[in-house]
């Protein structure tokens, strides 16, 4: 209930934030943090609730992202419709992904591999067929209104996206209350004990990937509106794949919060260096890199893990 | 280390140039021009060769008495880094805004150049593109969006038909050309148009070969090309990518009647030349340049290489985007966006180092704005096409 | 008779060379409590592992409620309400006591309100109540052992296998789990425990069957069993089911008994006084007093969970030091690195072999040599190829490949390569036939007549007592006797730590 | 559609370059099958090795196979000290953690060689660099035959470093059984850092084999980290000889990929391997079953 609470917070507290904000620097800091926020918490439902460690969650932001373009360039779908679909796409291409891997049994750096090759194929597939538009990349129009999910200013997509985090974080809210989210859960700690109790390993996992993969899908589809332009390095190169999963780690691997800390965190601490540093290129992002490092060295459980006791540092789930 | 030296020297001009405002007290205020370009990341290089080209061009017209309409105001570059990420860019954008600069300069890529532009209209932003070749820029219809250069399209439409010039020139010793690009929009897109209209002027496009970024070996390409053995060689692509391709290809020794790049990443760049002399002679290239008979571009590349820079095409693009966003504010008389845009659509800009025909801004493009042929000769760029500006006589087919 | 549950006919698994459960055929009566018993590596582990799918027997069928379920997915087992505990406790580290529990409640309640009360409930019943909330990481070894049980009961068991559930435990801790377990079966819920600690056995189970190198070696009621000599001899090793041969053993070595009184008023070569220390918040030894005198070959006894490794890991420095101290050698090493531990010639041979699987024969034993006595490798390999042929023609092997008794083997060889000034036994005949364990006895002897000093740590009691000269008995990680084995062949100590009476 | 001796030559270059491959996947099979570390941090590695022979080259003249010993040397100290000084304790030991800090020191790494050399691509162009030698039809240039013998015998020589003496042995023995090594006086940190440090040296000599052909910038090790984590996996994590013929094999696919797909699609054939082998058949085509 707590929890709710708090999101419901979240919600209200950025939701009127720009009745008292009209700096756009602002507005699009906050935009761009729920969307890496987005990005983490996706990934924080297949890695944090379910120890599985993608490397390639890219590929689901790619299909998203590819998704929304095809569906309103060359099948004409309105961009609200095609922000659906981009979803259940994702979602579909992780079952497949999972239904591949987790059959075959495989986790831990072996998992990690595969999704980065898998994401990599379809990088390479999506700069060779035609209908992705190639390497040229996928533009859509610039249309401003409500209706073609086009919003002059960047309050409009800070809703949007809000929209979609606080969606996330009620997926995972239920992840923690519920009989799906508890099974996931036992199955990241130990697979066996869970079997041994009725739970299907299998199954359970295909579920959260399936989850995560939606999230993603929904993020690319968000960038695309944003930005207006993918193209097969934006939407599958590893970029998006490592912003995932820093922000989740270092916030904190399967909690609720977690994320959202995480992707806050690593945004302030890069627009600060970049600011601060911005006319000696390099130093700002070797800062980044090393307070990276630090934040690990110093809470191994995430920022969100702060409050945890001593032993619970040291335990916890494997990768 | 020169590199450091290099390094320190650069920062210590944008140091200096920050500097001014304080030194002259009597000083109106100082105009703010946001300066934009991915100076880390992948794109870091070229990045930093634009960002010295838009600090030289304002070191010199605070040198010269700043703007003159606003009684001699000097020009303040507000530095920002797209990390080679459009949303970064974009974040940079509503940085530079709030730090109320007049207009912005950048970014380089095209891909960044997208993000940029629209992120800088929802301001009503005066934006000028420096080198983004990519014709989806100016044609989203953002009336803050400017670029003074040319596209790709007019670029890739000028070298078919200078090629099919040089070719007729030369008896049409060439019949079959192949064309290798790296496979991200500027690649691709060129690529593109050049396999529509090469046919239109009678030659066969034998193959078209797409590589990434970066290609750790080209030798298979190379390879393939020996196979299919064509007249001509046509790459677009980045300098690592096609510094590779031209040095395997004299490994292999496959020796096209001319390697003729369209944009080509290094075929006019006097770094290649300078590390590669024999790889790189004879290159005809189809690609920015600047007026080599006007002085002003001889000592801008002295002040350059003064810096330890080489005088790339990236640098003096971007310097001469500097000079004509600083005329166009002058013209303003004032350092309102809205002037600022009227002056630019109407500007017919022209003490500028570039080649260019008059100016005249239609839906943001300069369609005064063109390329110009040069060919590598001697260890030195020479240009070759148009005759107005030509520097030597085209080596073509080169003799081997 | 009463219906039968699960019924297991023929089964048998092998891995590598070793035959790990045998041919076994047993039956579950429908609501009984009955005990699975034998030696370690006895297979019981594994047999429990073949019932509920875990592993798919290699002949041999399955049957669960009259359907056979031969190699069935276990979690559809569990569903058909067969679950298991583990004998290395599982709990999902990360998550509280209730969370854990309630992953067992919703198999049948899929509602999380429920499930939790549900889960409740049952931590009320185990008396994990209090603890609901802590973090299962952070409980001791009998909570988690509770909770093990826990969350097997939350998914209402029909039949319920529970593998050692009390090992570990202090008599204490024992008394309170044995109602808890009696109460199952009030439940109507059958059960087939694994168990070492005897008086539980004893007093709970109705049936015993027994286990011994993977073969069904005896079944009947707790009296016949105590009885029976085959038993007796598999936990006590030969010889042990007539008193008098035995004695005689411990007679007919008196020069032991010399070399063991000219050694007492010299310095002992190791000397551990109060040692106390464990593994995070479980405290396993609970103060520690022994001594091994130069050429003294002493055996330290005691069933499994006593304690015994744990000690062993504590003084060669892999396990943290609580307090006490630890002398070997005249040197106080209490809680020294392992890395100075090991090359004043403190060497020890690891319960489980511990050998590098990945490595050759050779490579194996040069390896121990590693941080001492290099210089004398060569002569040294030799001396370990003579003591042990059958190593020798295995040079090139991988050692993982071999069986388990040359995996022993090598075990030892590796630790002789070190030149040990004491060399510590773990458990040195766990899972031999027992030829091999015969060899693996004489050996020790034969080391022993090189005046080697030698720490034996065994559960093999009969042969054992032939080999030391000295005796401590180890019971929940304090000494329950410290003496001469003919002492300790005449006193209930032994019986009563092995078989519980 | 190829007359033979185009395919003659790409199949020699293919091997030449998956010689060089195979030396950077050495390094991260021999970290990854002892310490268990997925390496983020290994293409920055490559690149600070390749400064450090383009700068022996430019400011001291120091030809690059001159520079090789001092390079190896230089890198393993190198790696040595990530190991014992930040990995091992920034990483409390759990997977995600030492996957974020090697993350990080690859950040670390790329904005500092971006700080003191700046963006610009970098060669040296040596005497031989051009130079080519025909074998048969085809043309190879010298600097990539050295390479391919080069990466040979390193290959070689780290094989037997790790079969024949105490120190593989113990590295062997560490990656499939702490406690048995700890028991005969191994000190495990120590092997670790010594695992990290030669798995670094790798790309010291790799370094040095591939400037003579190549180019070097902040960004260049992205560009042989993905291909190497292939071919660690085709080998067999932890395989060393895995390693070495995965990587010529994944070198000749890459080739001739390139020859009949084009490069772009050509690389598409490396990743379907990569996929194909982890699901069904994990431990690689050399590696043993772990």
């Amino acid at each position: 209930m707590k929890s709710l609470l708090g999101i419901a917070a979240l919600a209200i507290g950025v939701g009127l934030l720009p009745l008292f904000v009209e700096s756009g620097v602002w507005i699009n800091f906050v935009m761009m943090t729920l969307y890496a926020a987005l990005l983490a918490q996706a990934w924080n439902i297949l890695g944090g609730f379910g120890g599985q460690f993608s490397f390639g969650h890219a590929l689901f932001f790619g299909f998203g992202a590819y998704t929304q373009a095809i569906a309103q360039l060359q099948w004409g779908f309105n961009p609200w419709v095609a922000l659906t679909m981009a979803g259940f796409v994702s979602g579909a291409v992780g079952l497949g992904v999972g239904a591949l891997t987790f059959r075959y049994g495989l986790k831990g750096s072996y998992f990690a591999l595969v999704t980065l090759a898998f994401a990599e194929v379809f990088r390479i597939l999506a700069v060779s067929v035609p209908f992705t538009g190639a390497g040229v990349g996928m533009m859509i129009p610039l249309k401003e209104s409500v209706s073609n999910l086009q919003f002059e200013s960047r309050v409009g997509f800070m809703y949007v996206i809000l929209g979609l985090l606080v969606a996330a974080m009620l997926v995972t809210w239920w992840l923690q209350n519920s009989k799906f989210g508890a099974y996931l859960q036992a199955v990241r700690d130990n697979e066996y004990a869970a079997q041994a109790i009725g739970v299907n390993p299998f199954r359970v996992k295909l579920g959260a990937i399936a989850l995560s993969g939606a999230f993603m899908g929904w993020a690319g589809a968000f960038y695309l509106q944003v930005f207006q332009y993918i193209d097969p390095s934006i939407a599958f190169g590893p970029h998006t794949s490592v912003e995932a999963l820093v922000a989740a780690i270092v916030g904190g691997l399967g909690t609720l919060w977690g994320p959202l800390l995480g992707a806050l965190a690593l945004h302030l601490l890069s627009d600060l260096t970049r600011n601060l540093f911005g006319s000696l290129p390099g130093i700002n992002m070797v800062i980044y890199g090393s307070m990276l490092i630090v934040i690990v060295m110093f809470l191994p459980r995430g920022i969100a893990g702060i409050g945890l006791s001593v032993t619970r540092l040291w335990r916890g789930k494997r990768g | 280390m020169t590199s450091r030296r290099q390094f320190v020297t650069q920062t210590a001009a944008a140091a200096t140039l920050l500097a001014f405002p304080m030194v002259g007290r009597s000083q109106p205020a100082p105009v703010k021009v946001g300066v934009i370009h991915p100076v880390t990341g992948a794109l870091a290089y070229s990045g930093q060769q634009c960002r010295a080209g838009a600090l030289l061009a304002i070191e010199e017209i605070n040198k010269a008495g700043g703007i003159k309409s606003l009684g001699g105001a000097l020009i303040e570059p507000i530095l920002a880094d797209a990390q080679s990420q459009p949303a970064v860019g974009a974040a940079e954008i509503e940085k530079l805004n709030e730090a109320g600069v007049c207009s912005v300069v950048g970014a380089f890529a095209s891909a960044i150049c997208l993000a940029t532009t629209q992120a800088a209209a929802k301001y009503n932003l005066p934006h000028v593109v420096d080198v983004g070749v990519a014709d989806l820029i100016v044609q989203r219809g953002l009336t803050n969006t400017f670029r003074f250069g040319p596209g790709y399209t007019s670029v890739a439409e000028l070298a078919v038909t200078n090629l099919a010039e040089l070719n007729k020139s030369a008896g049409n010793p060439a019949k079959t050309v192949m064309i290798i690009h790296e496979e991200s929009l500027f690649g691709s897109g060129t690529a593109n148009l050049l396999q529509k209209s090469l046919p239109q002027v009678g030659f066969e496009v034998v193959d078209v070969i797409k590589h990434a970024n970066p290609t750790r070996d080209f030798n298979n390409i190379v390879l393939r090309m020996k196979s299919l053995n064509p007249d001509i060689v046509i790459p677009a692509n980045y300098y690592n990518e096609y510094a590779l391709l031209v040095r395997t290809m004299q490994q292999q020794k496959v020796k096209p009647k001319a390697i003729y790049s369209v944009l080509g990443g290094a075929a006019s760049s006097y770094k290649f030349i300078k590390e590669f002399p024999d790889a790189s002679s004879g290159i005809i290239d189809c690609n920015h340049w600047y007026n080599p008979k006007n002085p002003r571009s001889q000592d801008l590349k002295k002040r350059a290489q003064a810096m330890g820079l080489f005088f790339s095409y990236e640098l003096f693009m971007t310097y001469t985007a500097m000079t004509l966003l600083a005329d166009s504010i002058d013209r303003a008389k004032s350092v309102d966006r809205e002037a600022i845009l009227q002056a630019l659509m109407s500007s017919t800009f022209s003490s500028h180092i570039m080649p260019y025909g008059p100016t005249q801004f239609i839906n943001g493009q300069n369609i005064g704005g063109r390329p110009l042929m040069t060919q590598v000769l001697n260890n030195d760029i020479k240009v070759i096409l148009p005759i107005e500006y030509r520097e030597a006589q085209p080596l073509f087919p080169l003799k081997s | 008779m009463a219906d039968i549950i699960l019924s297991v006919s023929g089964v048998s698994i092998s891995f590598g060379g070793l035959k790990a459960v045998n041919n076994v055929s047993l039956d579950v009566p429908q609501g009984s409590l009955t005990a699975l018993i034998g030696p370690n590596g006895a297979g019981k582990t594994t047999l429990f592992a073949l019932m509920s799918g875990f592993l798919k027997p290699h002949q041999g069928t399955v049957t669960y409620c009259g359907q056979d379920i031969t190699g069935q997915a276990p979690y559809i087992n569990a569903v058909a309400g067969m679950t298991r505990t583990f004998q290395i406790v599982q709990p999902f580290a990360a998550q509280t006591v209730l969370e854990n529990i309630a992953v067992g409640a919703h198999l049948h309640y899929p509602n999380r309100h429920v499930a939790l009360n549900f889960a409740r409930d049952i931590a009320q019943q185990v008396g994990l109540i209090s603890q609901i909330d802590k973090p299962a990481a952070d409980l001791t070894v009998a909570g988690r052992k509770r909770l093990e049980l826990a969350r097997a009961l939350a998914a209402k068991p029909k039949l319920l296998l529970l593998d050692e559930v009390l090992a570990g435990l202090n008599p204490q801790e024992i008394l309170e789990m044995i109602p808890v377990i009696r109460n199952m079966t009030q439940q109507g819920i059958t059960v087939l425990m694994i168990e070492h600690v005897m008086q539980a056995v004893m007093n709970l189970a109705e049936h015993i069957w027994v286990l011994a190198q993977g073969e069904l070696i005896a079944q009947g009621n707790p009296n016949d069993i105590t009885q029976n000599a085959q038993v007796i001899e598999a936990y006590l090793g030969k010889g042990a089911a007539t008193g008098q041969s035995t004695a005689s053993v411990v007679t007919n070595a008196p020069s032991t008994q010399v070399s063991f009184a000219s050694t007492q008023h010299t310095n002992p070569l190791l000397e551990v006084s109060g040692l106390r220390g464990g593994y995070g918040h479980t405290e396993v030894l609970r103060g520690i007093d022994l001594k091994v005198y130069q050429g003294e070959t002493v055996a330290l006894l005691g069933s499994n969970g006593a304690g015994k490794t744990t000690f062993n890991q504590m003084i060669c420095g892999l396990v943290p030091t609580q307090a006490g101290l630890v002398k070997f050698a005249n040197v106080d090493i209490t809680g020294a690195h392992y890395t100075n531990i090991v090359p004043r010639g403190l060497i020890q041979v690891p319960e489980g072999r511990k050998i590098f699987p990945n490595l050759t024969v050779l490579e194996n034993l040069e390896l121990g040599s590693f941080s001492r006595a290099r210089a004398r490798r060569s002569e040294n390999i030799e001396y370990v190829f003579n003591t042990f042929p059958r190593l020798r023609e295995r040079t090139k092997q991988l050692a993982g490949t071999m069986s388990g008794g040359e995996q022993q083997m090598l075990a030892i060889g590796r630790g002789l390569m070190a030149e040990p000034i004491l060399l510590i036994l773990d458990e040195p005949s766990l899972g031999l036939s027992p030829r091999l364990v015969e060899e693996m006895f004489e050996l020790i002897h034969k080391l022993r007549e090189t005046g080697l000093s030698i720490l034996l740590v065994e559960q093999n009691v009969a042969q054992s007592l032939n080999t030391a000269d000295r005796v401590y008995v180890m019971e929940n990680g304090a000494l329950k006797f410290s003496g001469l084995p003919s002492d300790l062949m005449n006193s209930d100590d032994l019986r009563r730590a092995y078989l519980g009476l | 559609m190829f007359d033979f001796s185009i395919l003659f030559a790409s199949v020699l270059n293919g091997l030449t370059s998956g010689a060089v491959y195979a030396l950077v996947a050495l390094g991260l099979t021999l970290i990854y099958g002892v310490l268990h570390i997925i390496n983020f941090a290994h293409g920055a590695a490559l690149m600070v090795a390749m400064y450090g022979v383009y700068e022996l080259y430019s400011k001291l003249g120091i030809d690059p196979y001159v520079a090789l010993p001092f390079l190896v040397l230089g890198m393993f100290l190198l790696g040595y000290a990530l190991q014992r000084v930040i990995i091992n304790h920034a990483s409390h030991g759990k997977d995600e953690n030492i996957l974020l800090v090697t993350l990080g020191l690859a950040i670390v790494l790329e904005n500092l060689a971006l700080l003191f050399f700046k963006s610009d691509t970098r060669t040296i162009d040596t005497a031989y660099s051009l130079t080519t030698i025909a074998i048969g039809p085809a043309f190879i240039a010298l600097p990539k035959l050295i390479a391919f013998a080069g990466a040979l015998v390193v290959s070689a020589i780290l094989m037997l470093l790790v079969s024949g003496t105490d120190l593989g042995r113990a590295i062997r023995a560490i990656s499939k059984e702490k406690q048995g090594a700890k028991l005969m006086g191994i000190h495990v940190e120590h092997i670790y850092a010594m695992s990290f440090g030669i798995g670094l040296a790798c790309l010291g000599a790799a370094a040095c084999f591939l400037l003579p052909t190549y180019y070097v910038n902040p960004q260049v090790g992205s560009g042989f980290v993905l291909i190497a984590f292939t071919i660690v996996v085709l080998g067999g994590m932890g395989s060393f000889s895995g390693a070495l013929i995965g990587g010529l094999l994944i070198g000749v696919v890459e080739s001739l990929g390139g020859l009949y797909l084009g490069e772009s699609l050509g690389q598409i054939g490396i990743f379907i391997i990569f996929i194909v082998v982890l699901l069904f058949r994990p431990q690689g085509l050399f590696g043993a079953r772990a």
